[in-house]
């Protein structure tokens, strides 16, 4: 068996060595190394997702595809990777977003050999955080995917960078120490000392009290990660100071860390305690996922007002998380993780084309105030369309990405906690900014400012073709991804 | 007695080293003392090999070999051989830069010999040979500076080695011995065990550069020349570190000593990271971090005896330690000691920045590097002992350690206003070849702790 | 209980307290030096009385005493060397003249 | 029970004190120096008294040494040599003060509250002492010994280099020609 | 199966090959409008079928043909199929015809899905789908003033409304474990009424209902075929085809409030066509009031009367529509003002018109009369007929009142003659939906059957409806308006807004909560700074940093953890013995420490 898993998770990192030894290639061809690279990493995630997530050897349960190497024996720790349903479609959303990212910057120019290596070491961590089944190698991919995504920022962000740069790193590095803390508490907790998370969700090895102060502190780093309400104000920060591809991929892939880890860790690692918490982890989501919807409505920014969105689409997630940690149904548990899942998934694909898309517009217009546009629907059609479609999926309209995601969150929430479903009040909210930015940026009367403005290049076209194919594909029939999500979910037992 | 001389082989190679390097020096070869010196440290870490996995003693119970003691070898060895090539590379032409040599291998023999003690009287000789090399090379270059800081060193030296060896009679008195192991009789006077414990937590505190007993530390890197500034932040620190580990050891529990190691740990960490915040001279602000770092390996001593990942942790964690700090001041020896001269050098020098920044954040104790693992082991091994909350506080410690060493990062790529290419910073070959293994070695400790794991227990 | 032990470790216990009252209150590096001296001169009159009258059979008693009066010479010597150097490159040995290394 | 024993340890212990305090009290180095040295004859009279005869006569013998070392530097480094102007060279006395008197005080406390357990009224004879003392030398503490040693020759490899006066570096040299 | 697939893809794909071919839309247009109204043919004749598709785990998509269903299928097809003809004729002129028939082709296939969903997910997906469908349309000019307002108006009050549909579904697949629409209709007891009430607030949305019937007069600011099909025959009748295909289950204590909502719907906009001052408006506002007599139906428990009603209103309304839309080309205008006389220019599209106007005041023999009957007679046997009978009388006053009011002032006025491009395509397709609605009563006896529902039959009824429509009539045609509604008339052309309507109800709020949001985000943080503001340091903190929000209480934390920085390193004085006393006083902390300990052990 070729260990497919750790190729594409290395892939990546062998293009940065590629790139670093090439001192002084000329930008295409660092670029090229850079898609190139990318491409066959997202042909080893189809391989992965080709061989499935069924392991003979556990029933359809647990992990499959692993691939385990010592690393730290003496301690328990080692390099352990491998898939589950919940993991798999994150790893292709991954590679899919990555190269897309880099199809799209293959126009930078300033400084893009650390650019590319920049990503490509990003891929690696987004990859390895979404595969790792050791704690340890869990983390060290969760901090260099960090350290990373600040050079990104604070290197080819936008106006105020070192501020947002720093802010996204003190306010996530705060956040991702706690989740140290209780790494360190399940392992010392455990009969035998590993870092296995196989182990670890196979039996929890906290209980009572340590189980919940484990799970709070866990939960704080994925609220701030994820970002929850009251945590979330380095994401619009950093989204509006990072360059569209690292906005893409802070929105598009890291904020998913945050959720992942809430159902990998907090569900799976101290489940007893999270029902326990569940309630207030729902509120939490409750609130966020209104409060992001509202917030996003009162943005005169287009880049901020799809950052609020997010907080918005991942407090859907938080929810369905909670509800899947407080049922004791695992059909319902089943809907709900599989909403989840399948949420988080759409939201990489509908946020980052809306990144990208808004990434174009302040290319051509350097400028990102909505009431500075008007009419753009009629210069740039495809350009709008996109954007149309894009918001329209964003918003949750069936046949589009999110619906079959909120669908299934919204159905377990009322199925399990009646009064949570007020949270659907968010897809109105959502629907009434994205159409209000429809309206400002796209209807009305051209602006006069804008005529000469190009529409999409073959380069662009090249990036939003496939996340708008998705988008819609994973609409019409989400039972492709949800099939394989759905193979681990309902095999959850807790 | 020929056994105890065969295992302590490695010391006794590093004697000879210094002797055949003063002997060098006397005939006015610098060049031939430099070689001698790498080589017999080379020979005596060699020799070191073998006995790992040894668990003895030698010359009746004063002297320990053990996992400690082994190890210590293995990563001061080589730490001052790297040390040695900064050195050379900054005194090397000066007047008898010999004895700086000859200086640095003794204070690395006490350091070894304070990491294996078994004796209170070893213990107080380690600390003095220490001390007596180091203020004679901070006082080397001999400018009001470096004789003003060779001055205060000695002054916190002497009046610390001064209580400590106080303190230490009356640990005599309460048994009878000046063995460390035993230190188990104390069990029934555990207040007397705790006075004596105090002291030697100021004798070794001020030789780790401990808070309180730190101050002679930021003065001191500053006032001498910088490769000796790394040296001194490492060789003695571990070893002073690892003797605190080898009193614990026997130390009974009801003496409160996890308590006064509790205490200092929260000090050192707090008080080296809010200091170093606002320092402009980047090796102040090494010093500052290094007190920290210090407060941080405390972790794993607080745990020695309730807790297999103690030594683990420390082990782990002083190598890391070695590399990315000699790291860290080869980069500063080679760009400047202000942050003003790092401005630009990131984009200048891509391999000088890339090298910095993976020293700091290493230093900083972000994963996959070396600093983190150490720190990830030496969290373990608190939480093991019980000691969740300190761990609470060194993580906290740890964000505003990133700020810390983000100072230095930031200004690495922030264009400067006036994009002169500074070119007094020349890439001195002994340097970088230092910096360069530090990297190598930040890397690898951190993918290949197992190495150093497997190999300790 | 012997009155001898506890008057010898009271002179002990003042010698330190004398040596630390000049340690800190000195001005002069030599006068430091005399504190820390007799600090030491407390440290070895305790090892003599504790020797005495509660280990007289442990020779290990008298050797830390050597040890002691060892590094008492040595810091001397050292504490010298270093006070030449100083007034070599400054022309004085005060401690508050020492202050250019500061934040 | 008072005996000749505790008298005479006693009179010397005050008299170690009583000079050690004077140390610090006079205006001149030289007298500093010379009453250190009272202080510290008085306490190898007390080491005579305690039985620890090779001790007692080596620390005469060492301070001696040491203290006229110690006369001449007060000479090379004192402002005022022979102490006429009573000038200042104390700085904050009153926290020294207080810190010295706690020590005292503490040091005393253990002293005196710490059971010593039972004491010990004979010791071994003189010669039987200084034996014993050369077995643990070149025996158990054969280590320190060698360790004390290699303290002292780096003691002095110190002492010299830091004592001896700068030569320029060859460096320096050819830049002050140029 | 093959045909069932034909009705929804047949113009989906032709929606796609049109974006990517962009030209010959009409030809693409009519063909596949044709191929999926044979499919529905099929489906009226064939037996039975059930499609399953996969969709989501445990819960497929389903597509079934019942009779109830091919009905309305063949229903949707028809009138779409006669809507693209005239459209035809009607968009020959615009530029972007590609991008509307792509669109009206969309909508009609999502309209299919609707009508032939099995499951609820289907169903919601539908129902969702032309609600994105109506909003491309509505805002299809979209660069003109005012119609991207309309459309998200439409867009948002339907999307408000299907909250409720939403929750009603998963209400119902909750307590059916069952995403089948069959099998959830078994539903009873307390969460059929819950979710029969969320289905009204869905189906109110969708079907304009008081109070959210703003929205279907404001969106006629699309093109006029897209009212034609979306506001009469479709889009609005989504809400009626769901409380019909729902009835089975409804209990009485829900079928009284779609009663009472669907009545005071019929009276009221009623009154607002009546007052109404623009033609396309007034058949808007005529539209919403129609289908409160369905949802009346509905309420009194004899759905077949509210879907005959609902076949026969689709034919009538979008002839109406098309023929209001040539008047429209005629004049460019739809104020009834600038088309007085109008149906002396068009006089063979005015007979038309005239003939819808009477079918949907409902004289017989046309289809109306039939309908109109059936649901008068539904409302008698009704245990609240002494509630119900009353408004559906007003409701058919009003009908035969505000058609004649347009008629005559369409009628009243001088000719303009004026050639129009496709005339005759536009001619054709109200010709085909006239005849559609006067052949339609003689088919409903025939539908009634095929759905083997029994229709109340009552002379009364018939005597009460044919008086009622020939006295509104009559009193439209004489009475002037305002004399005839009085003080109403005020009301009504404000469209009967309570407190300002949907924009002070909802937007505002909305909106204000959004900004209040906003601020807290801004605030929040000075907030919790506030509380910790000790000193005149910390004052100084927050004012040093001037940034906003949270961000000010991070970077406050870090100004302050520099200020204890510099202060630590003032402990480093650089004079030895302070810091040597520093030293002593932290190590007396440290005995102080142990002796804690010590006392603790």
């Amino acid at each position: 068996m070729l260990p497919i898993v750790s190729l594409t998770l290395f892939l990546p990192l062998l293009g940065a060595i590629v790139i670093m030894c090439h001192r002084n290639a000329a930008a295409e061809k660092v670029h090229k190394i850079g898609i190139i690279t990318s491409a066959l990493t997202l042909l080893g995630a189809i391989w992965m997702w080709v061989r499935g997530v069924a392991d003979p050897d556990m029933a359809g349960k647990g992990f499959a595809q692993v691939e385990q190497i010592d690393w730290m024996p003496s301690i328990g720790a080692a390099y352990r990777v491998g898939v589950d349903g919940i993991s798999l479609p994150l790893v292709l959303l991954t590679a899919l977003l990555f190269l897309l990212t880099l199809i799209y910057s293959s126009k930078v120019r300033k400084q893009p050999q650390a650019f590319v290596v920049l990503m490509l070491i990003l891929e690696t961590a987004a990859i390895g955080t979404f595969t790792a089944l050791d704690a340890i190698l869990f983390y060290v991919f969760f901090e260099v995917s960090l350290v990373s995504m600040y050079f990104m920022i604070a290197g080819w962000g936008h106006e105020d960078r070192q501020r947002a740069a720093q802010m996204f790193f003190i306010y996530t590095l705060l956040g991702s120490l706690p989740l140290l803390l209780a790494i360190l508490g399940l392992y010392l907790g455990g009969e035998t000392h590993t870092f296995d998370m196989r182990v670890w969700i196979e039996n929890p090895p906290l209980e009572g009290g340590a189980a919940m102060l484990a799970l709070i502190a866990m939960l704080f780093t994925f609220a701030v990660k994820t970002p929850v309400f009251p945590f979330h104000t380095w994401l619009p920060a950093a989204h509006v100071q990072a360059p569209a591809a690292g906005s893409v991929i802070l929105a598009g892939v890291m904020l998913k860390f945050g959720t992942y880890g809430l159902i990998r860790f907090a569900l799976q690692m101290t489940p007893e305690a999270f029902r326990e918490a569940g309630v207030v982890v729902l509120i939490f989501g409750v609130v966020a996922a209104l409060y992001g919807a509202f917030a996003a409505l009162a943005q005169t920014d287009l880049k901020r007002l799809i950052a609020y969105t997010s907080v918005n689409h991942m407090g859907y997630v938080i929810v369905g998380v909670a509800i899947a940690a407080l049922t004791l149904d695992p059909e319902i548990r089943a809907i709900a993780l599989d909403g989840s899942v399948l949420q988080m998934v759409s939201h990489g694909l509908v946020t980052g084309a809306l990144f990208f898309l808004v990434g174009m517009l302040q290319d051509r217009a350097q400028t990102r105030e909505m009431d500075q546009f008007g009419g753009l629907l009629k210069t740039v059609p495809l350009l709008g369309w996109s954007f149309v479609l894009a918001a329209f999926a964003s918003l949750g309209l069936p046949g589009l990405a999110h619906f079959p995601a909120e669908f299934q969150i919204f159905l377990a929430t009322l199925r399990e906690e009646p009064w949570a479903v007020i949270v659907i009040l968010g897809i109105v909210i959502t629907a009434g900014l994205y159409l209000k930015a429809i309206s400002q940026v796209f209807l009305g009367a051209s602006n006069e400012k804008w005529k000469t403005m190009p529409d999409l290049d073959r380069r662009e076209l090249l990036t939003l073709g496939p996340l708008l194919f998705f988008i819609i594909v994973l609409g019409i029939a989400p039972s492709w991804v949800l099939d394989v999500v759905h193979q681990t979910t309902i095999a959850l037992a807790f | 007695m020929a056994n105890d001389l065969a295992l302590m082989l490695p010391e006794i190679i590093v004697l000879l080293t210094a002797i055949a390097a003063l002997v060098a020096e006397m005939l006015r070869q610098p060049r031939v003392a430099f070689f001698v010196s790498i080589t017999g440290l080379a020979v005596a870490t060699m020799l070191t090999l073998p006995l790992l996995g040894e668990q003895a003693t030698a010359f009746s119970d004063t002297f320990r070999i053990d996992t400690l003691s082994i190890w210590a070898k293995l990563i001061l060895l080589p730490a001052t051989i790297l040390s040695l090539l900064l050195v050379r590379a900054e005194l090397g032409g000066s007047a008898r830069e010999g004895t700086a040599y000859v200086l640095i291998i003794m204070i690395t023999l006490a350091s070894l010999i304070m990491a294996g003690a078994g004796d209170t009287m070893l213990l107080v000789l380690g600390i003095l040979l220490a001390g007596l090399g180091s203020f004679a090379l901070v006082a080397y270059p001999r400018t009001d500076a470096a004789t003003e800081a060779a001055m205060k060193y000695f002054v916190f030296a002497s009046v610390t080695a001064g209580v400590m060896i106080f303190g230490l009679t009356y640990w005599f008195g309460g048994t009878g011995s000046t063995l460390l192991s035993e230190l188990v009789i104390l069990e029934k006077s555990p207040a007397l065990a705790a006075i004596g414990f105090i002291a030697v937590v100021i004798g070794l505190g001020y030789k780790a550069a401990l808070v309180p007993f730190h101050f002679w530390a930021p003065d001191a890197y500053e006032g001498a020349p910088v490769s000796i500034a790394a040296y001194l932040s490492v060789i003695p620190k571990v070893g002073a570190i690892f003797a605190l580990a080898q009193v614990v050891r026997d130390l009974p529990v009801e003496s409160a000593w996890q308590w006064i190691i509790a205490a200092v740990a929260v000090l050192s960490m707090t008080y080296g990271y809010l200091a170093a915040l606002g320092q402009q001279n980047v090796v102040r602000l090494l010093a500052y971090s290094s007190v920290a770092q210090a407060g941080y390996f405390l972790l794993g001593v607080i745990a020695v005896g309730s807790s297999p990942l103690a030594f683990e942790s420390l082990i782990v964690f002083s190598a890391a330690y070695a590399a990315m700090n000699l790291g860290a001041f080869a980069i500063v020896m080679q760009v400047g000691r202000t942050l003003e001269a790092f401005k630009n050098t990131g984009r200048q020098f891509p391999m000088i920045g890339v090298a910095m920044v993976v020293f700091l954040i290493s230093l900083a104790g972000i994963p996959p590097l070396a600093g983190f693992v150490g720190k990830f082991l030496l969290f373990g091994a608190a939480m093991e002992a019980g000691f969740t909350w300190l761990v609470v506080i060194a993580i906290i410690n740890s964000v505003l350690s990133l700020a810390v060493y983000l100072r230095i990062v930031v200004p690495m790529y922030q264009p400067s206003e006036n994009e002169v290419i500074t070119t007094d910073t020349v890439t001195i070959p002994l340097v970088r070849q230092v910096w360069f293994a530090g990297l190598l070695l930040t890397v690898l400790i951190g993918l290949a702790a197992q190495f150093l794991l497997g190999s300790i227990s | 209980m012997s009155v001898e032990l506890i008057w010898a470790l009271i002179t002990g216990a003042a010698l330190f307290g004398v040596g630390i009252y000049g340690a800190l209150s000195q001005t002069n590096l030599v006068m430091i030096m005399m504190g820390v001296e007799l600090i030491l001169a407390g440290a070895l009159i305790n090892l003599v009385a504790f020797w005495r009258y509660l280990h007289p059979d442990v020779a290990a008693g008298q050797m830390f005493v050597l040890i002691v009066m060892t590094v008492m010479a040595l810091e001397m010597a050292v504490g010298f060397g270093v006070a030449i150097a100083r007034f070599r490159s400054k022309g004085s040995v005060e401690m508050e003249e020492a202050a250019e290394l500061k934040e | 029970m008072i005996t000749a024993q505790a008298i005479f340890i006693g009179f010397f212990g005050v008299a170690a004190v009583w000079f050690g305090i004077v140390v610090f009290r006079t205006f001149s180095m030289v007298r500093s120096a010379i009453a250190l040295l009272f202080s510290q004859t008085a306490l190898g009279a007390m080491f005579l008294t305690m039985q620890a005869e090779f001790l007692g006569v080596l620390q005469i013998m060492m301070m001696a040494t040491e203290m006229s070392i110690m006369a001449f530097f007060m000479v090379m480094f004192m402002m005022d040599p022979g102490g006429m102007g009573k000038m200042e060279m104390t700085h904050q006395k009153r926290l020294s003060w207080i810190v010295g008197l706690v020590s005292f005080t503490g040091a005393v406390a253990i002293a005196v509250f710490i059971d010593w357990g039972p004491v010990a009224t004979t010791v071994a004879e003189t010669a039987q002492q200084t034996e014993a003392l050369g077995l643990e030398l070149l025996g158990r503490s054969m280590l320190v010994f060698e360790m004390a040693g290699v303290t002292i020759l780096t003691a002095m490899i110190a002492a010299t280099s830091v004592a001896i006066p700068p030569i320029p570096s060859p460096e320096k040299i050819h830049k002050d020609k140029v | 199966m093959i045909s069932i697939s034909l009705v929804i893809l047949a113009p989906l794909l032709a929606a796609i090959v049109i974006l990517c071919l962009r030209k010959r839309a009409y030809v693409l247009a009519l063909s596949s409008a044709v191929i999926s109204l044979l499919g529905s043919l099929g489906l009226l004749f064939g037996p039975g079928v059930e499609l399953i598709l996969p969709g989501l785990p445990n819960m497929p998509l389903r597509l079934v043909a019942t009779p109830l269903t091919s009905v309305l299928s063949t229903m949707v097809a028809v009138v779409s199929t006669l809507v693209l003809v005239y459209a035809t004729g009607y968009m020959s002129q615009d530029k972007e015809k590609n991008r509307f028939f792509a669109t009206l082709l969309l909508f009609i296939a999502a309209m299919q899905m609707l009508v032939l969903a099995g499951d609820w997910i289907l169903l919601l997906s539908a129902w969702e789908l032309i609600g994105l469908s109506s909003y491309l349309l509505i805002g299809f000019w979209y660069q003109k003033p005012g119609v991207k307002a309309a459309a998200m108006r439409a867009f948002l009050v339907t999307r408000s409304a299907d909250l409720g549909l939403y929750i009603a579904v998963f209400l119902l697949i909750a307590s059916a474990g069952s995403s089948d629409i069959a099998a959830t209709l078994n539903t009873d007891g307390t969460v059929a009424i819950v979710a029969g009430l969320f289905l009204l607030i869905a189906a109110m949305g969708k079907s304009a209902q008081t109070p959210l019937h703003d929205w279907l007069q404001r969106a006629m600011a699309g093109p006029t075929p897209v009212s034609a099909l979306l506001h009469s025959a479709t889009l609005v009748a989504a809400g009626a085809i769901l409380l019909i295909r729902t009835a089975p289950m409804l209990p009485p204590e829900t079928l009284v409030v779609i009663g009472i909502v669907g009545g005071i719907t019929a009276l009221i906009t009623g009154l607002i066509a009546l007052g109404e001052s623009d033609l396309k408006r007034l058949l808007a506002a005529s539209t919403s009031s129609q289908y409160g007599l369905m949802l009346l139906a509905v309420g009194a428990g004899v759905p077949l009367a509210a879907l005959l009603h609902l076949i026969a209103h689709a034919a009538i309304k979008s002839s109406l529509f098309l023929g209001a839309g040539v008047f429209q080309h005629s004049r460019g205008s739809t104020a009834l003002k600038d088309l007085a006389g109008v149906a002396r220019d068009q006089p063979r599209i005015f007979i038309g018109f005239v003939i819808a106007a009477l079918a949907l005041a409902g004289i017989p023999p046309l289809s109306g009369f039939f309908s109109k009957d059936a649901i008068i007679a539904a409302t008698m046997t009704s245990s609240h007929a002494w509630l119900f009978v009353p408004l559906v009388l007003i409701g058919t006053v009003l009908t035969g009142a505000y058609m004649a009011r347009a008629l005559r002032i369409l009628w009243q006025g001088n000719a303009q003659k004026k050639t129009l491009a496709g005339l005759h395509w536009m001619s054709a397709g109200v010709a085909g939906l006239v005849i559609l609605l006067i052949v339609l009563g003689a088919l409903f006896p025939t539908i009634e059957a095929f759905v083997a529902a029994p229709l109340p039959g009552n002379m009364l009824a018939v005597g009460l409806g044919l008086s009622a429509a020939l006295s509104g009539l009559l009193l439209g045609w004489f009475v002037p308006v305002r004399s005839l509604m009085g003080p109403l008339l005020e009301k009504a052309n404000q469209g009967f807004s309570i407190a300002g309507g949907f924009d002070n109800l909802c937007v505002r709020p909305v909106f204000a909560i959004a900004h209040a949001c906003e601020k807290l985000e801004r605030r929040l943080y000075t907030a919790v700074l506030a509380v910790g503001k000790t000193g005149v340091k910390i004052a100084h903190a927050i004012r040093s940093s001037d940034e906003q929000g949270i961000d000010r209480f991070i970077f406050s934390i870090v100004h302050r953890t520099i200020r204890l920085g510099r202060q630590a390193r003032a402990l480093q004085s650089g004079l030895i013995h302070r810091e040597l006393a520093i030293t002593v006083i932290v190590t007396a902390g440290l005995f102080v420490i142990t002796a804690i300990g010590l006392l603790i052990y």
